[in-house]
């Protein structure tokens, strides 16, 4: 479904991202670990069309997307979540939901039609997956870190990607509402490909089958989390003693 | 919610079409001159309380529908003896305008597009954006000035002093019968009239899937493009929007004065529409007239007896206005509205 | 072409380009190094003007009170600092439209203290001099020395002195210079005083080239914003390149045109810089003019 | 005598509450450290204390004096030495002007470190003094963040994380210069580290924080073998 051929991002000297090959099957539930500075939000942001490779390709249900605007790669289906909430902090909920879900139901120049009923009940459904069911009428930036990321992951959903990038979904977030993203995210990825970077190991060890583990920009090692744990490198550059 | 917004926007309509019964015939033109410099203060609104997009550039367009306006108007309708550079004078045959308050819109609107297509598509935005807008209102008025021998058609186009005896607008059924609006209060409700529809345009846009695609742009313009929306297309199309509006007052006032120079379209108009928006409050449609109507009623009455204070003071409350309440007059209202609807829950 | 109009084109774009750089320097330094956009920057140098006269008619000699015209620019400054911009660091769009409400507020102030029209100041240093029949106006050559000098001292200061330093610190990394025990607040405000003193210094330097009147800033901002712009991030380097380019282009195009036709050249000129290269034409590829 | 002593912190990022009531003491010439995970608040920590973020409740006492939400200017004057996650240097400013901006303010009153020190411990920066910050590598960044932060002549030191995505052979000469500033110069500092094995040779003392919690205190070789650690910390 998704491939990289020897994808680099080279910032004035430091290769952000180095020769990088990764690829993905259709319905995977992939994780990316690594130290910080491994070049994991890089390669999303270069995967999401926001920052344009040093050379290397993209390479999605086989079509080159490198090249493209964000916006055209997005409207290919792969939507993400950024490290940071970024959801719009002056709105109320339900409107944060209506314009993802406006895209979806209704194409794409809406100058006189009214919000329909079925949009309407699209957001009922993603506020009942990603539980903030009573927050309807909040405003968001008045959310807690935790349900922004939610709201947010809410308005991936409402896009119906078939490929999701989910840039550390739990930080911030206490036990339990780790422990809830886990299954928001285990049902969604039923019918949508996903990509976590994720730092949370307990989350980690609830949710993945497939781990790709990075360093210093490129794919140290892959496999599934029993191969990772037991793997003397991985122990290294997480405990900073990397050969 | 609507029934209660539809309603009340009514009664004010209603209020203001019953004004100039009682008002004379220096307040209904004063009233005229408001709702027209309304709309340019809405035609700013438009994009920067909805989009996010700070332009200088209103007074340009403004300038441009007043002049295409005045051009077109005086050819068709007018002969021009020419007797000497600046003397000459018009004898006006009539005849319906709507073409020219066509050509006067869609001109500045053909203008915006291009000009948005050329810096939207480049990225360009925030400071950059506005000192471009400043410095083309800044050109066009070069342009002009520099034009003095210049003619389009056989109307001078008068360099810095303009162009006068500028036909008033005239309705009618074309060929057939006109009727131009010399008279004050005829002209007046033609005013009101285009006020109103382009606040209900406006107003059907800003609510419209469209406009909370805009809304979502100047909130957080990242996820609205990683949603797949081609943000700077629809930059392009409000900004086009915004130059139809802009010019549709600026044909108004050289209707409505009958004159148009480089002067009417300075640096300081840009300044003022800016100030109106602010004080009435960003995004709210409503408020680009509030902040409009207050500025200049009390610049008229003040401005007899303070003359040079008056700015002084204007500048001052600029300044106080963006220190401590950014939303402007409309935005107290709706915080007060909201604190007393929510305080209940609150609590 | 003969040897007389390519004399006096370059001399015309040298004496332009100096105008425009140093009208422009206040403006780097505030706007290009600390990114506070100052649309009052063109009346910091209309008050150096006025400051120019108002210390010409106390009796001071004329150059004394051209060099001391600055001083109390930069201290209207220091309050402008203190009372309106200091909470507006950060919001460059509310600093944008305060400061255009201060530049009202000046210019309105000036005309109520001292009339709509213009004031005339006694020509520091009159007369012409001549090359093989062509004559130059003194002070525009002297202007242009001036304005080199000021450049030299500016690079000094931020190369060699403690301030230098420590401004060069603070605006690269505010917060971290704080860690170091840089009070940054205090180092704002002298940067901001600075950059009007320039401003100031400008105004009284043009006073017998412009007249003198309320509104002269309006015709300078425009232009000055432009060369800052164009110049990219690195500071002196950039106003000076972007100050020559388009002071160079006005002056010959209006030599062989008009005056308004130059100045609309400069104004596409550039736009068409702004959009191709959006970080100016010298930028440092760490930073970039948010 | 302890040098600081927090009681009870809170601190909030806009809504979300990042810390939850830490209370962390260190003594004089002590070297303490702090471990847990990415994201659970070791910088915000370290941050407030500089006073880089706004304290909602609780104290930050540094030698019987209170100075939480001080401006980060006066707590450095006071004697307390930053060296941030990320090195921050100034890029456009060479090493040597790098490492001046520290000692400015302190030229009025006496000097506790001096430059030779600072090239003694790090020689590799005086081969580079004219060279600007940003063209040097991660490893000498770091060394010339530790140098700079030592000139503002500190009776405490916070270092975040320094040897983050750094080669592991200068990662040990870090290591050495740390443990003779701390025993040699007596300077007590505040280790923030991922790299168990390094923190736990360094410091005498450390606290585990998850979530934004302090939810272990111990001496380093109370903490080596407890299983919490290798729980929490274990990839």
């Amino acid at each position: 479904m998704l491939e990289t051929k020897n994808l680099t991002k080279e910032f004035d000297g430091f290769r952000a991202v180095d020769n990088l090959n990764f690829s993905l099957q259709k319905g995977e539930l992939r994780c990316i670990i690594g130290p910080n500075g491994a070049g994991k939000t890089t390669l999303f942001n270069m995967i999401s069309g926001f920052l344009k490779p040093t050379y290397g390709e993209i390479i999605y249900n086989n079509e080159k997307i490198t090249r493209l605007m964000p916006h055209q790669i997005a409207q290919k289906g792969i939507i993400r979540k950024f490290q940071v909430p970024n959801v719009y902090n002056f709105f109320t909920v339900n409107d944060n939901l209506k314009i993802p879900c406006q895209i979806k139901s209704e194409g794409r120049i809406l100058l006189f039609t009214h919000l329909s009923v079925e949009v309407g009940k699209r957001i009922e459904e993603i506020l009942e997956i990603i539980e903030l069911k009573e927050k309807g009428k909040e405003i968001a930036g008045e959310l807690s870190h935790g349900e922004m990321q939610w709201l947010e992951i809410g308005m991936t959903l409402a896009m119906e990607p078939s490929l999701l990038l989910l840039d550390e979904p739990t930080a911030g977030m206490t036990r339990d509402e780790t422990k809830k993203t886990g299954e928001i995210i285990k049902n969604i990825s039923r019918s949508t490909t996903i990509i976590i970077i994720e730092h949370d190991i307990q989350f980690i060890r609830e949710i993945s089958r497939e781990i790709t583990v990075m360093h210093n920009g490129s794919i140290l090692t892959e496999g599934t989390l029993e191969q990772i744990e037991n793997d003397e490198r991985v122990r290294n550059i997480y405990l900073g003693k990397e050969k | 919610m609507k029934k209660i917004f539809r309603n009340k926007f009514l009664i004010l309509v209603l209020i203001f079409v019953a004004l100039p019964l009682v008002l004379s015939t220096y307040y209904v033109n004063m009233l005229s001159l408001f709702l027209i410099m309304g709309i340019l203060a809405l035609s700013l609104d438009l994009i920067w309380g909805y989009t996010g997009i700070l332009s200088f550039g209103q007074g340009a367009f403004f300038g441009l529908g007043g002049y295409v306006y005045a051009i077109t108007a005086m050819n068709l309708l007018c002969e021009v003896q020419i007797r000497h550079l600046s003397h000459y004078n018009v004898v006006n045959h009539g005849g319906t305008t709507y073409i020219s308050i066509l050509l006067a819109i869609i001109f500045p609107a053909v203008i915006a597009m291009i000009l948005g297509y050329f810096l939207f598509y480049a990225k360009v935005s925030g400071v950059y954006f506005c000192i471009i807008t400043l410095s083309l209102t800044l050109i066009f008025q070069q342009i002009i000035m520099e034009l003095v021998e210049y003619q389009i058609g056989n109307i001078p186009i008068g360099g810095f002093n303009g162009i006068t005896y500028v036909p008033r607008i005239s309705i009618g059924i074309p060929f057939w019968f006109y009727y131009s609006l010399e008279d004050p209060m005829h002209f007046y409700y033609f005013v009101l009239f285009c006020t109103t529809a382009s606040l209900v345009i406006c107003y059907a846009i800003c609510n419209s899937p469209f406009g909370s695609i805009l809304t979502a742009i100047r909130d957080n313009e990242i996820r609205t493009e990683s949603f797949g929306y081609d943000v700077r297309k629809y930059k392009v199309m409000v900004f086009t929007i915004s130059g139809a509006l802009a010019g549709l007052s600026g044909l108004l006032y050289c209707s409505w004065g009958s004159f148009i120079s480089p002067a009417s379209f300075d640096f300081f108009l840009s300044a003022e529409t800016v100030i109106w928006v602010l004080i009435g409050g960003k995004g709210t449609l409503i408020g680009a007239f509030v902040g409009s109507f207050l500025t200049q009623f009390l610049e008229n009455l003040l401005s007899d007896v303070l003359v040079y204070y008056w700015l002084l003071i204007m500048g001052g409350i600029f300044i106080l206005i963006v220190l401590l309440f950014p939303k402007g007059i409309m935005g107290i209202i709706y915080r007060l509205r909201l604190s007393i609807i929510r305080s209940p829950k609150k609590q | 072409m003969n040897f007389e109009i390519i004399a006096t084109a370059i001399f015309n774009a040298l004496s332009a380009s100096s105008i425009l750089i140093v009208s422009a320097l206040g403006l780097a330094v505030i706007f290009g190094m600390m990114g506070v956009i100052n649309l009052a920057h063109g009346e910091f140098i209309m008050l150096g003007a006025y400051f120019a006269y108002i210390f010409k008619s106390l009796g001071l000699n004329i150059w004394a009170s051209m060099a001391i015209a600055p001083i109390p620019v930069a201290l209207i400054a220091v309050i402008i600092e203190r009372g309106i911009v200091r909470f507006l660091y950060g919001r460059q769009m509310d600093t944008l439209l305060a400061t255009w409400g201060i530049s009202i507020f000046l210019i309105q102030s000036i005309r109520v203290l001292f009339g709509p029209e213009g004031k005339s100041i006694p020509h520091p240093f009159p007369g012409t001099f001549e090359i093989n029949g062509l004559f130059f106006p003194k002070y525009r050559f002297l202007l242009i020395l001036i304005t080199l000098s000021i450049l030299l001292l500016m690079y000094l200061l931020f190369k060699f002195t403690k301030f230098g330093l420590k401004a060069r610190a603070v605006i690269q990394n505010p917060d971290m210079s704080s860690a170091l025990g840089v009070n940054t607040p205090h180092v704002y405000m002298m940067t901001f005083c600075l950059g009007a003193g320039l401003a100031g210094l400008a105004g009284s330097l043009l006073t017998p080239l412009i007249n003198v009147e309320p509104a002269l800033g309006l015709k300078i901002v425009v232009r000055t914003f432009l060369v800052v712009v164009t110049g990219g991030t690195e500071i002196l380097l950039g106003t000076v390149a972007g100050g020559a380019i388009l002071g160079s282009t006005e002056s010959i195009v209006s030599l062989f045109t008009s005056t308004y036709f130059g100045n609309v050249i400069l104004l596409i000129l550039a736009i068409l810089i702004i959009r191709i290269k959006p970080k100016g034409l010298i930028s440092k590829v760490a930073e970039t003019l948010k | 005598m302890t040098v600081l002593e927090v009681k009870n912190l809170h601190v909030y990022y806009g809504e979300s509450h990042i810390l939850h009531g830490i209370n962390f003491s260190i003594r004089n010439g002590e070297f303490v450290g702090v471990i847990g995970r990415n994201g659970v608040g070791k910088t915000t920590f370290m941050k407030s204390i500089i006073g880089l973020l706004k304290v909602r409740n609780g104290s930050i006492v540094f030698k019987n004096q209170e100075i939480e939400n001080r401006p980060p200017y006066e707590i450095s004057r006071l004697g307390i030495g930053y060296v941030p996650q990320g090195r921050e240097i100034f890029p456009g400013l060479t090493v040597l002007e790098n490492l001046k901006v520290a000692s400015l303010w302190k030229e009025r009153k006496e000097k506790k470190y001096s430059f030779d020190l600072v090239f003694d411990f790090f020689p590799a920066l005086k081969t580079k003094l004219h060279q600007k910050g940003g063209t040097l590598s991660g490893g000498e960044q770091q060394m010339l963040a530790i140098g700079r932060g030592l000139l503002t002549s500190p009776d405490l030191l916070l270092l975040d994380e320094p040897t983050e995505g750094i080669q592991p052979s200068i990662v040990q000469e870090i290591e050495d210069r740390l443990k003779t500033i701390n025993e040699k110069l007596g300077l007590s500092i505040i280790l923030v580290e991922q790299n168990l094995e390094l923190i736990f040779r360094l410091v005498s003392r450390s606290y585990l924080m998850e979530k934004g919690h302090i939810i272990r205190e111990g001496t380093s070789y109370e903490l080596g073998d407890d299983d919490l650690i290798k729980k929490y910390l274990a990839i």
